[in-house]
């Protein structure tokens, strides 16, 4: 394990307390635990956005926490859901009068303890609360099961666009109307080069040799749709390209927005390659890329490998998508 | 028959010796289809509720009950410790205001918890999961007290029934959580949670047929 | 060699194209040559500032062109100088009147190469050139032989305050004397636990086993100052500082920016421990830690590793540090 | 005797030949001290020039090694690239105007080329570099021509000197470039670069001798 950690079983939280004390300016922590992540500054009548779970995926997911986007974020371990509590404690210190928002990654754990938190925030404190689940990831399950499918980096512009929303004060339903069409018109695939090892379990329990890769596979090291020798990058580009404009088809002259994004272990220079050939073949199809990101945006720690996300914009979503967004991890202008 | 506060401690002690017996077993049963937590999830969880469980003031048997079950969401909110946290809560709810159960109480309990464990995790039998080994005990329970059977023998049965429904999760497929991405490949290997479930049967029966 | 590419001798190029077709807002290249990366929008009478280095370290060194940061960047194949041609050109098309700073890391092929490039700058087209070299690792020579050092993620430092102070319309030499004052007062010790490959050769010309760790290793793999097993997190931290601070030191009262880097491979959670430590130990000094940086400022590609960087700071470079900045890699609001 | 631009042509073929003869030995001698990219670096610049030499329409040698020096420092800008693109740009400047080169003019060549590669990387004659193989055989020229030497004899006696110049590399430790951080270790090593110097010469021995 090629690690710089302390003892394994304060990842998260060693973690967590270098990212108060470098980013005390922006976020704090409610309830005197480190794990219910809050912006600092909550702006009075606004819809409150939540998020949690797992670490290891920064800036996932309290890396949107911020400026223009989202209000507060329950921590897990690696990998782990944060429990119901935490959450509801969230819940009501981002409460400013508007409701609550939930959006989180479409994983068993997590939904099950957010349920429980909005019952906790219904019945305890007349919260209202309301959920959309990130379910982009196309190599999940196959078209007809999208409610099967995880989520994976697509979640980043339902924080920033939904946080676009919250910011023009629209209301609780609109904002998870604006949370949902993005669900509606996102979808990422993945590919991975290595494992990733959970620093408290200190070795990998799946395994991609050297010179293979696993196209599909999940960021928790879930098991993809094809696993065999490395492709280039224009040939991988192209698979996943197949895969998300078959399963959500674009036509000439739509607009889109494109996410090239590291699942840790993979430099920039190589999404950069990536996004060479997406654009290419984007252009050729006569579809217009109105805004890139590329660098680390949903990661695995240190797992190679990178994902693919394309989001297909319409006039609300492009103006919510291009407002600024500022937080510790992200900054738009 | 009565099962009174000090008998739900000794339940609850001895769910989290069993757990802590099982840990490795759960382990493995995890790491084949899953992410391998969950012996360390629920040794972790039922260790930490026996450890409290004698010193909440608490007479009423149904807010016990749910504060265990909050305690269980807290310590290890995964997906089992999530799932059995619900059971226990929503049948604290249920059983709000009783300070020892009668028959008719136990077996009620028992199908409040499948309830809460259900509506959680939007699961029904069949679907390979916790709710196999749950579901037919509670079932059977239900069944010995309409009947009118000695709370001993019906416990006795119904831990009989969730081993029976742990058994019969071998052949099924998996279709929720981490599990669910094998699908066919989980056939032939038995779920991990339904383990749990038929160990917090046994964790009961162990107690009350020895009353 | 886990790595999401072409054909490997195109690695640099590939990278460029995508680069300018993600940011063709903001930069673009001239001479018809991909590797003369320059700003779009050059600010008349503004001092020009240009960097260049080889490929590989993304963001150095083409990531700080932008606003408030520097202007044009050579960009040489990886590991490899750009040639002077390259330079000069780069130094005409960012050159507004008022003279151009050249601003890059200590290392002979990239010295000579700027060296000539000032001399055609000054025969052929009469610009006026100066020149300050980034030597920030202080495990690249001992006290005495600062200048024999190499530039490391330091160099950061110097693009954003010589940049802002540009930005103030500051002359030739303040620009100049404000770039040195931040090489005097910068210091960066690295760690490294694995190689990185450089895509042409395909294998590591280097290792470092698992397990292991080299103190002080350049960031293109040459020698640190201690090999041995891998520490905690907290005693890496201990040995940076004590290396940086007896090198500079610093006494109470005094303020400093903080730059917690990633050399590619290591994820953003183990920087944030690594910070948490840094914090502690300069919070008991009484150093007041000003501004925090974490994330990939200074790479090698896939390297495991990480860099601590401490900059002391007085009034000026406070200010000209914290103005806003934002390019394709940076935004600082 | 007379170097024409015959010559000269014939001089760059053949430096490119022997740059790609010893691609590898110069490339596991850089890898041992440096980076490994000085047998890559050596044989692209100079089979480019050896490839441009004879299309090259300019009368004036000293333009004409000018314009060699530029495209060397274009195709390898690595240290060694910059550093022969420096001597051939600081010669070709001394000798501008000259359409062939009688011996002091060869010898200024030599003279001229070494200070441009001392200039350009700040080295001096001891500092295990290009220069310790270079300077020896460019002050043999010098003294040889003095002397009134046959430039034959003269450019051999002066390869003769490179090589035990390169040789003499071995025992010094490294102060400048990659190799510096090895310093003391680096001792027990012939330079690459130095290695370069003498090939470099013995390109110019090879031809001039033979005349
Ligand atoms: N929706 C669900 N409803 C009921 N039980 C479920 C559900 N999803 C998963 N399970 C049970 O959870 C078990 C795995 O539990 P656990 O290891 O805690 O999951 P995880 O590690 O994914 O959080 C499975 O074997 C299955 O019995
Ligand atoms: N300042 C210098 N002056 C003269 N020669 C130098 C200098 N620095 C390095 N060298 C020579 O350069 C050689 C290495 O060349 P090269 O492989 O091109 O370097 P790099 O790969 O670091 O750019 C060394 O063996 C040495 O002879
Ligand atoms: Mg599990
Ligand atoms: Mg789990
Ligand atoms: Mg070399
Ligand atoms: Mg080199």
């Amino acid at each position: 394990m090629k690690r710089i950690l302390n003892k394994p079983e304060n990842y998260a939280d060693e973690t967590l307390k270098g990212i108060y004390k470098a980013h005390s300016d922006m976020v704090t922590y409610v309830n005197d635990d480190l794990r219910c992540y809050v912006k600092k500054d909550i702006k009075p009548g606004r819809v409150g956005i939540a998020t949690g779970g797992g670490s290891g995926h920064l800036p996932v997911f309290l890396g949107y926490v911020g400026e223009g986007m989202i209000d507060g974020c329950s921590v897990g371990g690696v990998f782990q859901s944060p429990s119901a509590n935490q959450m509801f404690e969230v819940t009501k210190a981002i409460n400013a009068g508007a409701g609550v928002l939930y959006i989180y990654g479409n994983y068993t754990g997590d939904i099950m303890n957010f349920d429980m938190a909005a019952e906790m925030a219904d019945m305890e404190s007349d919260i209202r609360v309301e959920s959309v689940v990130g379910a982009d990831d196309v190599a999940s399950a196959k078209k007809g099961e999208e409610h099967k499918r995880r989520g994976v980096a697509g979640i980043f512009y339902m924080f920033k666009i939904a946080g676009a929303a919250a910011d023009e004060m629209m209301d609780l339903d609109n904002v998870k109307r604006v949370a949902e069409k993005v669900g509606a018109n996102v979808r990422t695939m993945g590919v991975a080069l290595s494992p990733c090892i959970i620093p408290e379990i200190g070795k990998a329990n799946f395994t991609v040799e050297d010179g293979m890769m696993e196209l599909g596979m999940g960021i928790h090291g879930e098991p993809g749709i094809d696993k065999g020798p490395l492709k280039t990058a224009n040939e991988i580009v192209e698979i996943m390209l197949d895969n998300i404009l078959g399963d959500n088809p674009l036509k000439a002259g739509d607009e889109v927005s494109v996410l090239v994004n590291s699942l840790g272990g993979t430099p920039k220079e190589e999404l950069y390659i990536m996004y060479n050939k997406v654009e290419e073949t984007l252009t050729n199809l006569g579809i217009k890329v109105v805004k890139t990101y590329l660098g680390e945006f949903a990661t695995s720690m240190e797992m190679v490998g990178a994902s693919l996300t394309i989001l297909k914009l319409d006039e609300e979503t492009k103006r919510l998508l291009l407002k600024p967004a500022h937080t510790p991890f992200f900054s738009q202008k | 028959m009565q099962i009174n506060r000090e008998h739900i401690n000794r339940i609850f002690i001895t769910l989290g010796d069993i757990m802590v017996e099982n840990k490795n077993y759960l382990t493995e049963l995890d790491a084949a289809i899953g992410d391998g937590d969950l012996g360390l999830t629920m040794s972790k969880g039922f260790s930490e509720l026996a450890s409290i469980v004698t010193n909440i003031h608490e007479e009423d048997l149904g807010k016990l009950l749910f504060k265990l079950g909050s305690n269980l969401a807290n310590t290890v909110p995964s997906t089992m410790g999530t799932l059995m946290a619900s059971g226990l809560m929503k049948a604290g709810k249920a059983l709000k205001g009783n300070n020892s159960f009668n028959d008719e109480e136990m077996a009620a309990f028992f199908d409040n918890f499948v309830i809460g464990v259900m509506e959680r995790g939007k699961g029904k039998p069949g679907d390979k999961t916790v709710i196999d080994s749950l579901y037919p005990a509670s079932e059977s329970l239900k069944e010995s007290v309409l009947e009118g059977k000695d709370l001993r023998l019906s416990i006795n049965e119904a831990y009989k029934a969730s081993v029976d429904g742990l058994e019969s999760t071998i052949n099924m497929a998996s279709t929720h959580g981490k599990a669910a991405v094998f699908q066919e490949k989980s056939v032939g290997k038995q779920d991990p949670g339904a383990t749990v479930g038929k160990l917090f049967i046994e964790g009961f029966y162990k107690v009350i047929a020895n009353l």
